[in-house]
C-alpha cells in the first residue's frame, strides 16, 4: 500500500517536472524583453494590444457557442446510440476520428466551395453566417474528443432504465434528455468542454480563411513578427485556459449535484 | 505622376471594400501602405485576410473562393515571380495595365498586364551580434566553426520561395552560372554547413534570432531590417549582404480574376504604382520595382537611401530569369532531403 | 369489467415467444404478484403494461381504456425498478417532484404532494439527500414515493427489493402493502421470492415459461396447487413416489407401508407409479401412530434453522421432509432413529400433470 | 396497425435519432472532404489521372508516410504508457483529490497545447540554447548535445509531441481505470498472484479495449499534427502533414491534387488502423456482452 | 491449540475503533459463521484473517503461524466475495485455474484438479463460458471454486450468498455446507442473515459493534441468548412488558394477567417494568388453557407466509406474534376474535441487561 503510494508520487513528480519544465522555459524568456534584466513588458505589451482582448474575447464566444452547440449535438447522438443503435456505434466513433486527420485546410476548402455566396447556403455571405460556419467547423474538429468524454460518462450510468423511470413518469424526450441523461454525463460534458475549449482558442486555420477574428490568428500573427511577447502570450494563454476550466468545474460543483469525476 | 481616372475611383468607392491577403504591416512597410491607402480613400474599407500566408495559400485562396463574394475572397495578390506566368495559365488573374505602367522594367512585368513586380529585395545575412561577435562577410563563411548551431533559413526551402533562393545564392557565390549547376552548388554548400554542424533546420524570425537558437538568419534584406527595428536592440542585428552571390528576389502584385471588388483592387494598383506607394515600400526597406524612374526624377530623398545598406551592395544583385529559377529550384527542392540530410533520426 | 385486464396478449422477441396467451383481470386497488422463475416473462409481461414493450398480440386495457398505441408516458402508470433507477442528479425531493414537475403542476400543489409522500414513506429527514448518500432501502422507498407522487392509476413494481437485505425486504414489502392499501391504489408486483408473494398479495399469478400456470390467492396457491410446478415453485414440498395397489379401491404403497388416499387416484392402473405431494409443516411425529395418516422411515439428518427443525427422513424409496417448531426443551430425532410422522389424510396430495 | 408496420415506424424512429449527427457531419466534415478524394484523381488541369496516386509510392514520399508513422506510433505508445501511469497514480495511488482535479483539469488544456508555442516552449528548454540544456552545461558541465541529442529529430519530435499526447491519454483512460474494481485486485491477490500478475493477467486485459481504442485515437492525433512539427522542425523532418501543406500552400513545391492525394493515403491509413482496432477490440472484448 | 486464532485483535480507521478485543479460537474443518447487523466489523475482521487490512493491535495465527507480516498472497487463503468478483475477462476454466497458475503448477494438475473443481459445483458443462453468460448463482458457485482450487487452508466467504434470490440462496448454502464438509476446510462465513447462519454453521459468533456478543453453537445462540442483542438480532422475538408485582414470588403482571415466572425475577422491586421474551413459534392456541403459561388477548392481524400463519394478538401493552403451520384445514383467527396463547413456561424469559 505503502510502496504505490510512493510510486504514485513518482509518477507525479516526473509528470509535473516534463509539464512545467517547457512551461518555465517559456515563461523566463517572455521575461527577457528588456536587455539584462527580468520584467513584465512583455505582458504589458500583450496586454494593451487592443487586439488581444478583442479576439480573445470573440473566441472565447465562439468556444461557448461551439459548446453549447458541441453538446447538443454530441449528447444526444451518444445516448440514442447507447440505447438504441449499438451497432452503429464503430461507424460514428470512424466518423468522430475523420476530422483528426482530414487536414483543417481541406475541410475549409471545402466550406468555402459548398457554401459561399453563390451557394445553395450562402452562409459566407454575412459575418453571422460566417460566424455561424467557424462554429460548425470547431464542432467538426473537437467531435473526437467530445464524443469519447461523453461516451465514457455514459458508459457510467444506465440510460435505458432511467429513461425508462423518466417515461413512466410522464416526461417526454425534451426532458428525459435535459433533466435526467445531461446533468448525469455532466463529468464527460466538462472534460469533453475542456478540450473544446483548448481547440477553438489555439486555432488557426478556420478562422483565418474564412476571415474571422479569433485568438489563433492574431497568436500566429504576433508569433511570426514579435521575439517577446509570442512567449507571454502563450503563458497568458495557457493560464487563463486552466483558469476559466477551474472556473467552469467550480460552478459544476455548486451545482448541487452528485460529485462529478472531473 | 498620373492619377487613377475619375471613373475608376467613382467604381472602386461604390464596391467600398478592398480585399487583401498575405500582407504583414512589417513586411516592406505594408502596415503604412494600407493605412495610406485608407486616409487616401476613406470610403473603402480595407479587409486584411491572413498576413501571414504564403504565396501558394494567395493562389489556393483564390481557387477556393470562386464563386464566393464574402470577406474571403481576395481581390488582389502579392506573390513571388514564379507564380505570376502559372497563374495566369490558370487563368486565375485578370489584366489591368496601370498609368505607371510604361515605368516599369519590361523584365518585370507580363506584356498583357496580368502582373508585374513590385518590389524587391537581396538576400542577407541577419546575425545577432550577442552572440555572434565575428559577422560572417560572404556565403563561404558559413561553414566555419564559429558559427556552430546558428545558421538558419527563414523557411523550408521545400515550400518558402525565400528559402529556395538562398540555396541558389549560395550556388552563384560559387561561381556557377548555369542555374541548374548553381541549384546544385548551392545545395551542396549548405550540405556543407550542416556537416560542419552550423545548421539549424528551425524557421528563422526575430523570435528565434532573439532567443538565441538562430543566431545568423538568411533572409530578405528587408526583413532583417525590420526585425531589427522592432528588437531595438535587444539583442542587437546586423544585417549583412554578402560580397558575393546576391540575389534580388522581386514579388509580383495581380489582381484576382474572381475579385468581388475589381475596381477597388485597380485602384490599389494604382496607389501601390504611384510614387507614394512606392515610396512606402522604400520606407519599409524595398526596393521599389521603379526605383530607378524613382532616383532619376529625383524623387527619393535622401535620408531614406541612407538607411539601406550601401548601394554598392545591390549593383552587384542577380535577377534570376523566370527560366533560371525553375531550373534551380526543381535542384533544390527534389534533393533538399537527401544532401542536406537534416533527417536526424 | 375489471379495471386491468391483459386479454391473450402474446410477445416475442424475433423467433422467440416470450409471452404465449396471457389473460388476467385485476380489479380496482387489488394486489396482484406475479411469481416465477428468471426469465418466465414476468417482467416482459410488466413492461407490456407499462408501455415500454408492444404486444405482439392481445389487448391490454386500463379503466376500461384499450392501451394500444400509447407511449409510457400517457399511460398514468407508475414503475418502480429493481436498481431504484432514482435520478443522480436530484435530490429526493426532486426525485418525488419529477413527475408532477413535467405534468406541470402548480408548485404549490407539487410541495403540499412531496410533503405528503415524503411522510408516507417516512423520509421527511432525508429530503435534501442526493441518492447517493442513501442506502439501497431508502432509495427504494425514494422510487416509490416517486412512482405514486402523480397518483397513476396503476402501480407496477419489478422485484422492487430483490437487491436489499433479507431484514430490510421483510420490513419494506410490509411497508409497500400498508401504503398500497392506504392509498387503494391497483398494482402489480413481479418477485421471485415466494415468500414475499404469499405474505402480502391478494392474488398471485404464478408464471411459467410465459404462461399463468394458476391464479388465485395465497391461501388457494399454497394450498392447491394446479400444477406440480406450482407446487413446487411455491413453498417447500415433498414429491413421493408410490406404486398403485388396487386403483379402484385408491390404494398405493410407499416403499412397503399401504395407505389408502381420500381423493379418487383417476385413470391408473396397479403397478403403475404416482407422485403425491406433503409440505414438510403438515407432519408431526407421533410414536405409534398407525394407519392412512401415518408413515414410519429412518431418520437421515436433523436440522436447525431457528424456529424450525428441519428433519429428513427415508420412507421407502423418498426422502421426507418435516417440519418441527423449535423449543430449547425439543430434542431433535437424530439420523438413523426410526420415528413414525402422522399428517391429516387431506393433506397428501396426488400430483397429476 | 400491422406488425411488420410497427417494426418499420420504429426502425424509422431509430435511425431519425441520430440523423441530426449524420447530416451534420454529412455537411460539415464528409462533403468538403469529397473535393479532395476526387482532387487526388486530377491533373492541376481538371482531368482524370492516377498520377497523383502513383507519385505516393515515390521514394520520398514513402519515407514521409514512415517517418509519419514512427513518429505518431512512438508517441501514441509513449503517450498511452506514461499517460496511463499518471492516470493509474490519480485513480489507484492514493493521493489527495486535489492531485487528481489538478491534473485533469491540467490535462484539458495541455491536450491541446500545441503549434507554435509549444515548439517554442520545448526550443526555450531542450534547444540548444534552452534552459535545461544551459543549466546542465553551466551547472554540472553536462553537455546534452554531445550525447547525439538532438530535439529537432525524430526524438525531439516525439517527446514534444507527448507534451499533448500524455493529457489526452490522462483524459481518456481516467474513467477506464475508475471502473476497475478493487475486488479484482483482492481476489487475485489472496489466490497467490503478485502485483505483475495481477497487472498481465487481469487489469491489462480488461483495460484493453480501453486502451487499445485511445491509443489509436493518439495515434490520430499526432498522424494529423501539423503545426507543432511545422514550427518545431522547419524543414529538417520529412513528415506527411509538412509535405502535404508544402504542395497544398507551398510558394515552392505547389501541386495541390499531389497534397489531395497525400492526404488521401492519411485518411485510408487512419480508416485501415480503425479498421485493426475494431477487430482487436472484437478480441479483446469476446468476454463482454 | 487450535487451528485459526484470533486473539485480542483490534482495527481502527484513523479515530474510529471498529473492532475491539476480538478474540475467537477455531478448530480445523469447523464451519463458523460472523452474524451482526450492518457495518458491526463482520468484514473487518475477514480481511484482517486475509490479510487486506493490517490490525492495530493483537494477534492472527493459522496452524501456529502468527500472519503478522504476511502479505495476502503469501497466506493460503481462499476467499469469496460478495459480489463474486469472477475475473470478467477469463472463462470459468480460466477463473478457476488462476490460483494454481500463479502458484506455477504444471499444466496436467492444473487441468485435473480444475475439473475436479468443476465437478464438485456441478458445472462441468460450462467450463467455457464468461461470466457475463452465467447467472449470480452459477457465478457464485464458480467463484467458491476457484477459492478452493489452490486448497487453501482456510476458507472466508464474505456474504457470498447475499446478491442472489431467495430460492437459490437456500440451495446454495447447502451446497457450500456440504463441499466444506466433503474438503473439511476450515471456514469463515460472514452473514447477516440469521437464518442462514443458523443453517449451517458449526458455530455461531454473534458481533455487534465490533465485539464478539456471544459465540456458541446456532441453538445455543437461538435458544439461550446471552444478551439482549443476541436474542433480538437472531430470530423473531417478541419483547414483552410486564410490571413486577410481587418480586419475591417471581410474580408478574402483562397488562391484567398475572404470572409467576419459573426464573427468579433478580433485583427489581414491585411496580418495576421487566421485559420477556417469547419466540412466535413457542405458542399455540388452547382455549380454556389458564394460568402461568397462558396469554389471553385480542387478535389484530393474521398473516399468510406460506408453510406459517403469523397472527399478532394484543396483550395488555404489548402486541405478541405467534405461529402456526399452515394446513388446508386450518382457519386462522381473523382480527377481533379473542384467543389464548399456551406455551412452556420455561419458554418465557426475562430480558436482563
Ligand atoms: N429485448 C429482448 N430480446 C430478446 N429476448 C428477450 C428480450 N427481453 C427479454 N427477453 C427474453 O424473454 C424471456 C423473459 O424475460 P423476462 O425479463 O420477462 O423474464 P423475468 O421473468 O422477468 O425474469 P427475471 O426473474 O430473471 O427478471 C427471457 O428468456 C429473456 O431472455
Ligand atoms: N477503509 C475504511 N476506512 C474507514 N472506515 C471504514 C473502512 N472500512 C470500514 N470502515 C467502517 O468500519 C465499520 C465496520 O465496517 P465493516 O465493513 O467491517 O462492516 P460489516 O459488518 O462488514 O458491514 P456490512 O454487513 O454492511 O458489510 C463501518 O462503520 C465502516 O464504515
Ligand atoms: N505577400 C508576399 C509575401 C508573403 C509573406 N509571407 C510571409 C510568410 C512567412 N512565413
Ligand atoms: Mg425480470
Ligand atoms: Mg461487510
Amino acid at each position: 500500500m505503502k510502496s504505490t503510494r510512493i510510486l504514485a508520487w513518482l509518477a507525479i513528480a516526473i509528470g509535473a517536472i516534463y509539464f512545467i519544465v517547457p512551461l518555465i522555459g517559456t515563461f523566463e524568456f517572455s521575461l527577457r524583453m528588456r536587455r539584462g534584466e527580468y520584467t513584465f513588458d512583455a505582458y504589458q505589451s500583450v496586454f494593451s494590444d487592443i487586439q488581444f482582448r478583442t479576439t480573445f474575447g470573440f473566441s472565447m464566444l465562439m468556444a461557448l457557442f461551439t459548446i453549447i452547440f458541441g453538446m447538443l449535438l454530441v449528447v444526444p447522438t451518444a445516448y440514442w446510440v447507447r440505447l438504441r443503435l449499438p451497432r452503429m456505434r464503430p461507424v460514428i466513433e470512424f466518423i468522430t476520428l475523420l476530422p483528426l486527420v482530414i487536414p483543417a485546410i481541406v475541410i475549409v476548402f471545402g466550406y468555402l466551395r459548398l457554401y459561399n455566396s453563390s451557394s445553395f447556403l450562402p452562409l459566407t455571405n454575412s459575418t453571422s453566417g460566417t460566424n455561424m460556419l467557424l462554429v460548425f467547423s470547431y464542432m467538426t474538429l473537437s467531435l473526437p474528443y467530445m464524443y469519447r468524454a461523453v461516451d465514457t460518462a455514459m458508459r457510467m450510468i444506465d440510460v435505458g432504465t432511467l429513461t425508462e423511470a423518466a417515461e413512466s413518469l410522464g416526461a417526454k424526450w425534451p426532458t428525459i434528455l435535459f433533466r435526467c441523461i445531461f446533468p448525469n454525463v455532466m463529468s464527460g460534458v466538462l472534460s469533453g468542454a475542456f478540450i473544446t475549449f483548448a481547440i477553438v482558442m489555439g486555432e488557426f486555420t478556420m478562422a483565418s480563411l474564412l476571415n474571422r477574428p479569433a485568438f489563433g490568428p492574431y497568436l500566429q500573427l504576433v508569433g511570426a513578427n514579435k521575439a517577446y511577447e509570442p512567449s507571454a502570450l502563450a503563458i497568458i494563454a495557457f493560464a487563463i485556459t486552466w483558469l476559466s476550466m477551474g472556473l467552469l468545474q467550480l460552478v459544476s460543483r455548486f451545482q448541487k449535484t452528485a460529485p462529478v469525476k472531473a | 505622376a498620373a492619377e487613377p481616372s475619375a471613373e475608376l475611383v467613382e467604381a472602386a468607392k461604390k464596391e467600398g471594400k478592398l480585399t487583401t491577403i498575405a500582407l504583414p504591416h512589417s513586411w516592406c512597410g505594408y502596415g503604412d501602405i494600407i493605412a495610406g491607402f485608407k486616409a487616401k480613400y476613406p470610403e473603402i474599407t480595407v479587409n486584411e485576410l491572413n498576413p501571414d500566408a504564403g504565396s501558394g495559400d494567395e493562389i489556393e485562396a483564390i481557387k477556393a473562393n470562386k464563386g464566393n463574394t464574402g470577406d474571403q475572397a481576395p481581390d488582389v495578390i502579392d506573390v513571388g515571380l514564379s507564380f505570376g506566368p502559372s497563374s495566369k495559365a490558370e487563368g486565375l488573374i485578370q489584366p489591368y495595365k496601370v498609368e505607371t505602367w510604361d515605368s516599369i522594367p519590361d523584365s518585370a512585368k507580363d506584356a498583357d498586364g496580368h502582373w508585374y513586380g513590385d518590389y524587391y529585395g537581396v538576400l542577407s545575412f541577419v546575425v545577432n551580434t550577442d552572440i555572434v561577435k565575428e559577422v560572417p562577410k560572404d556565403w563561404a563563411d558559413l561553414t566555419k566553426a564559429d558559427y556552430a548551431n546558428a545558421v538558419a533559413l527563414a523557411g523550408d526551402p521545400r515550400t518558402s520561395n525565400q528559402a529556395v533562393q538562398a540555396a541558389y545564392a549560395a550556388g552563384l557565390a560559387k561561381g556557377e552560372t548555369d542555374a541548374a549547376k548553381a541549384g546544385e552548388a548551392g545545395l551542396a554548400h549548405f550540405a556543407e554547413i550542416n556537416k560542419a554542424g552550423n545548421f539549424v533546420p528551425v524557421i528563422g524570425k526575430s523570435a528565434s534570432l532573439a532567443q538565441g537558437s538562430t543566431p545568423i538568419v538568411i533572409a530578405w534584406d528587408y526583413n532583417g531590417l525590420a526585425w531589427r527595428d522592432t528588437l531595438a536592440g535587444n539583442p542587437p542585428l546586423e544585417v549583412v549582404v554578402p560580397e558575393t552571390g546576391v540575389v534580388a528576389g522581386v514579388y509580383v502584385q495581380a489582381i484576382s480574376a474572381f475579385a468581388p471588388h475589381p475596381n477597388a483592387a485597380k485602384l490599389w494598383m494604382e496607389y501601390l504604382y504611384s510614387d507614394e506607394g512606392q515610396l512606402g515600400y522604400l520606407k519599409g526597406y524595398c526596393h521599389p520595382i521603379r526605383f530607378n524612374d524613382l532616383v532619376k526624377n529625383g524623387k527619393v530623398p535622401q535620408e531614406m537611401l541612407d538607411k539601406l545598406p550601401p548601394a554598392a551592395a545591390y549593383e552587384k544583385a542577380v535577377f534570376p530569369t523566370l527560366e533560371e529559377q525553375e531550373a534551380g529550384k526543381a535542384a533544390i527542392t527534389t534533393k533538399w532531403d537527401s544532401v542536406v540530410g537534416a533527417n536526424v533520426q | 369489467m375489471s379495471f386491468l385486464s391483459l386479454s391473450h396478449i402474446q410477445k416475442s422477441f424475433g423467433p422467440v415467444q416470450v409471452v404465449s396467451d396471457f389473460n388476467m383481470e385485476i380489479e380496482k386497488g387489488e394486489f396482484v404478484s406475479f411469481l416465477g422463475p428468471s426469465g418466465c416473462g414476468k417482467t416482459t409481461v410488466l413492461r407490456m403494461i407499462a408501455g415500454f414493450e408492444t404486444p405482439s398480440g392481445g389487448t391490454i386495457t386500463v379503466a376500461g381504456k384499450n392501451q394500444a398505441g400509447l407511449k409510457p408516458n400517457q399511460r398514468n402508470i407508475g414503475m418502480v425498478f429493481q436498481a431504484y433507477a432514482l435520478f443522480p442528479n436530484m435530490n429526493v425531493t426532486d426525485n418525488v417532484a419529477f413527475g408532477l414537475k413535467v405534468a406541470g403542476r402548480p408548485k404549490e400543489e407539487i410541495d403540499a404532494r412531496v410533503k405528503e409522500m415524503l411522510g408516507l414513506i417516512k423520509l421527511e429527514h432525508l429530503a435534501d439527500r442526493f441518492p447517493y448518500q442513501m442506502s439501497g432501502g431508502q432509495q427504494q422507498r425514494v422510487a416509490l414515493a416517486r412512482a405514486l407522487a402523480p397518483k397513476p392509476q396503476v402501480l407496477l413494481l419489478d422485484e422492487p427489493l430483490s437487491a436489499l437485505d433479507a431484514k430490510i425486504r421483510v420490513s419494506l414489502r410490509e411497508e409497500i402493502r400498508m401504503i398500497q392499501q392506504q392509498l387503494g391504489i391497483t398494482t402489480v408486483f413481479v418477485t421471485h421470492d415466494q415468500e414475499e408473494a404469499l405474505s402480502i398479495s391478494d392474488r398471485i399469478v404464478v408464471m411459467n415459461a410465459g404462461c399463468a400456470d394458476q391464479i388465485g390467492a395465497p391461501a388457494e396457491i399454497y394450498n392447491r396447487p394446479a400444477t406440480r410446478f406450482v407446487a413446487s415453485f411455491v413453498g417447500t414440498l415433498n414429491l413421493i413416489e408410490a406404486k398403485v395397489v388396487d386403483p379402484a379401491a385408491n390404494r398405493i404403497a410407499i416403499g412397503d407401508q399401504g395407505i389408502t388416499l381420500r381423493e379418487p387416484l383417476g385413470a391408473v392402473k396397479a403397478g403403475d407409479t404416482v407422485s403425491l405431494a406433503l409440505r414438510p409443516e403438515a407432519g408431526s411425529i407421533a410414536e405409534g401412530a398407525k394407519g392412512d395418516t401415518a408413515l414410519t422411515g429412518e431418520v437421515v439428518s436433523s436440522n436447525f434453522l431457528g424456529s424450525v427443525i428441519r428433519t429428513r427422513m427415508r420412507v421407502g424409496p423418498s426422502v421426507i421432509s418435516f417440519d418441527m417448531f423449535n423449543n430449547p426443551g425439543l430434542v431433535p430425532p437424530t439420523a438413523g432413529e426410526t420415528v413414525t410422522l402422522r399428517f391429516v389424510a387431506s393433506d397428501l396430495l396426488v400430483i397429476r400433470d | 396497425m400491422s406488425h411488420s408496420a410497427l417494426i418499420d415506424r420504429r426502425t424509422v424512429i431509430d435511425w431519425l435519432g441520430i440523423a441530426p449527427f449524420m447530416i451534420f457531419a454529412l455537411l460539415f466534415l464528409i462533403l468538403p472532404t469529397l473535393y479532395l478524394v476526387t482532387g487526388a484523381f486530377l491533373t492541376p488541369e481538371g482531368d482524370f489521372t492516377f498520377k497523383n496516386i502513383g507519385d505516393l509510392f515515390s521514394p520520398n514520399i514513402l519515407s514521409a508516410y514512415w517517418i509519419s508513422i514512427k513518429v505518431s506510433l512512438a508517441s501514441s505508445l509513449g503517450g498511452a504508457i506514461i499517460g496511463f501511469f499518471l492516470a493509474w497514480a490519480i485513480v489507484m495511488g492514493g493521493l489527495p483529490r486535489s492531485i487528481r482535479s489538478g491534473l485533469l483539469t491540467f490535462s484539458g488544456v495541455a491536450s491541446n497545447f500545441a503549434g507554435v508555442p509549444l515548439a517554442f516552449a520545448f526550443i526555450a528548454t531542450l534547444g540548444r540554447t534552452g534552459l535545461v540544456t544551459v543549466l546542465l552545461r553551466d551547472m554540472i558541465g553536462f553537455n546534452l548535445y554531445s550525447t547525439g541529442f538532438n530535439l529537432l529529430s525524430f526524438f525531439g519530435l516525439t517527446i514534444t509531441y507527448m507534451f499533448f499526447q500524455i493529457p489526452l491519454m490522462v483524459l481518456i483512460l481516467t474513467p477506464a481505470l475508475d471502473g476497475m474494481k478493487r475486488e479484482w485486485r483482492e481476489a487475485s491477490e489472496i489466490l497467490g498472484a503478485s502485483t505483475w500478475q495481477y497487472w498481465r493477467m487481469i487489469a491489462l486485459p480488461i483495460l484493453w479495449p480501453s486502451l487499445l481504442g485511445t491509443t489509436l485515437l493518439l495515434f490520430a492525433n499526432a498522424f494529423g499534427a501539423i503545426a507543432t512539427a511545422y514550427a518545431l522542425t522547419g524543414s529538417s523532418l520529412n513528415i506527411v502533414p509538412i509535405l502535404l501543406y508544402a504542395q497544398i500552400r507551398g510558394d515552392v513545391l505547389h501541386n495541390p491534387n499531389l497534397g489531395y492525394a497525400l492526404a488521401l493515403g492519411m485518411i485510408v491509413i487512419t480508416g485501415l488502423s480503425n479498421v485493426l482496432y475494431i477487430w482487436l477490440r472484437s478480441r479483446a472484448e469476446r468476454w463482454q456482452k
